[in-house]
């Protein structure tokens, strides 16, 4: 069960990833990968309970804490198109 | 887990290739950054997926892998300054 | 398992296929975006391949700390775009030359694989056996801080040798601007300050868990380093960056406790053999010095790659 | 009892894995970046902590259970901080939402 669990959501994640919009806006295509990021981490902590191995729980955690970082960077320094309303 | 170190050496062997092959084809300076990580990458993939076809990995090759990923941030994160200069100086020879 | 072999399989196809998107993609952007991406599938295959450790470094070294750069790189270049020069005919061939060669080659070593000779030497079972020795119980971690000890104190030689590099490449480090750009909002703020407290607890908790089980400095490192990012969001960011800026010593105290053990132990031989007694307070010692130290050096770079607020870099300088 | 929390952990899991693949159906289909900023900032975090809790039913670890509530607090402020500050530079960028009546369709 856990195991169909997790190769669902794998599916799931390379096809967003795959299929991911290129655009309009950057921030579209920041969105998958912000997708992709919840969906490892329930991948993780799937294959976490699959393999016995509870380490990985804690990649799940370090994924977690380093998504806020990576949106926060994002939004606040690279998204800043140049015409109307620039900064 | 039987095939999956062949699986994931195999992976690891193509990244490479795509990874050098870009490395050396692609023109700008941040792609070239990017395919060398990804190159990297598909090293560090085989050389841990046929460390494991014994069953349980090496800690030592674990240990290299983990020395090589801190070292290639280090890398890319020079090669992306000195990038940034190349842009800097560009642009100062425009003007 | 046939669904283990399932599983692997869409993870290999998944990686491959954005490993070609990210090489094969026209915008940079994709291709940062991208690798990031790529790198949470990588952490995917190290759970897979049963190598935690590098799960951990992966997900927050390669792919959280590398697309923080990327992406500050990124958008301190993006107003100068690489003009795709078109190839001449002989660079045309040569490219194809090139492909047909490099693919030959995989298509070779990928043969070799079904003729592999079985593991020759494992190591295994020498880090084990005199594992009660090293002060920890988790071998990857003996290995990094007590049998190759000398390995990572070049390791961080190697990263505090960077960052020199690229403060003096950048030839003002854009402390200041960094982090600012477009002021801090209500949301980063709150954001900053309620979830930095989080990880801080959980850096601690990754470098404690180094001695008896995946983890250590490294990781440790790269967490303090997200916490020390989303504080520079905040309202207090230039004051943190101004603070890191002065403190200079904090950068190079993991670096001097390391040689300090190395020197004090130097006795005997060969170099940073721990006495077992002191080993477990000894390593403990260095793992925290260096996650500070490793923490504020990858901060430094996202720093010094920054963008000044307002113009590009060059107007800067 | 243990049964119990196994088939409860199970159901749940499965109710997470429906809110993950509308997540990502809504993130591909939704028509402009704010429908998409819901989809992506609620959906896939409710997908999100229903498989972890269905997880934490089934490892009967507290220590387990802890670590994924702290995950999931993680992604929940990350996801709302960064759907907040992508809507305030989209209004900056005077990104218009697409209103109901707009003729175009959604792309992909």
């Amino acid at each position: 069960m856990i195991e169909f669990a997790a190769l669902l959501l794998l599916t799931n994640t390379t096809l967003t990833l795959l299929l991911g919009r290129k655009g309009p806006t950057q921030a579209d295509q920041l969105l998958a990968v912000l997708l992709a990021g919840s969906n490892g981490i329930g991948i993780l902590a799937l294959v976490a309970a699959w393999q016995a191995e509870p380490a990985l729980q804690d990649v799940a955690l370090l994924l977690a804490a380093l998504a806020a970082v990576l949106g926060s960077t994002f939004a606040r320094r690279s998204w800043q198109r140049r015409g109307p309303g620039h900064d | 887990m039987s095939h999956s170190h062949l699986i994931f050496a195999s992976t690891g062997i193509l990244l490479f290739a795509m990874g050098f092959a870009a490395a050396i084809v692609s023109q700008a300076p941040l792609r070239k950054i990017i395919a060398l990580n990804v190159m990297g990458s598909g090293i560090f993939l085989s050389f841990i997926a046929l460390g494991s076809r014994a069953g349980n990995i090496d800690p030592t090759s674990q240990a290299m892998v983990l020395t090589g990923i801190v070292v290639a941030v280090a890398a890319s994160a020079l090669g992306l300054a000195l990038t940034l200069r190349l842009k800097t100086l560009a642009e100062d020879g425009d003007e | 398992m046939a669904i283990d072999t399932l599983f692997d399989a869409l993870l290999a196809m998944s990686l491959l296929w954005i490993g070609w998107r990210i090489v094969t993609t026209q915008a940079d952007f994709n291709a940062v975006l991208l690798f990031i991406g790529f790198g949470l599938l990588l952490a995917l295959a190290w759970a897979r391949l049963a190598a935690p450790d590098i799960a951990l470094a992966e997900a927050a070294i390669g792919s959280g700390i590398s697309g923080v750069l990327l992406l500050e790189a990124w958008s301190a270049l993006k107003q100068q775009t690489v003009a795709a020069t078109a190839a001449s005919p002989l660079q045309r061939a040569s490219n194809i030359a090139l492909l047909a060669g490099v693919g030959l080659f995989a298509i070779a070593l990928i043969m070799s694989l079904f003729t592999l000779p079985p593991v020759a030497i494992t190591l295994a079972s020498a880090v084990d056996s005199q594992l009660a020795q090293t002060g920890v119980s988790h071998p990857v971690t003996a290995v990094l801080l007590n049998y190759r000890g000398y390995d990572t104190l070049l390791e961080v030689m190697v990263v505090l040798l960077a960052l020199i590099a690229i403060v003096m490449v950048m030839n003002q480090p854009n402390y200041q601007q960094a982090g600012v750009q477009a002021g801090p909002s209500k949301a980063n703020n709150s954001q900053g300050s309620s979830v930095s407290p989080l990880l801080i607890l959980l850096a601690i908790y990754v470098l404690w868990a180094g001695a008896h089980q995946p983890g250590g400095a490294f990781q440790a490192a790269a967490v303090l380093t997200g916490c020390i990012l989303l504080l520079g969001f905040t309202s207090l960011g230039p004051t943190l960056q101004r603070v890191i800026q002065q403190q200079q010593l904090a950068t190079l105290v993991g670096l001097l406790v390391f040689g300090l053990v190395a020197i004090l132990t130097s006795g005997a031989t060969p170099m940073l053999t721990l006495p077992p007694a002191y080993a477990g307070g000894l390593i403990l010692l260095i793992e925290s010095f260096l996650t500070l130290s490793l923490g504020l050096m990858l901060a430094g770079f996202a720093y010094a790659l920054a963008k000044p607020q307002g113009s590009a870099v060059s107007k800067k300088s | 009892m243990t049964e119990l929390l196994h088939y409860a952990g199970n159901a749940l899991t499965l109710l997470g894995l429906f809110f993950y693949l509308a997540a990502s159906v809504g993130y591909l289909r939704f028509p402009d970046l704010y429908t998409r900023l819901h989809s992506v900032a609620k959906a896939d975090n409710l997908g999100l902590g229903l498989v972890l809790a269905g997880l934490a039913l089934q490892s009967g670890s507290p220590i387990a259970a802890l670590k994924f509530a702290l995950v999931w607090l993680l992604m929940l402020v990350a996801s709302a901080s960064v759907a907040y500050a992508i809507a305030n530079r989209a209004k900056a960028l005077k990104i218009e939402p697409q209103q109901a009546s707009s003729p175009e369709r959604p792309e992909a």
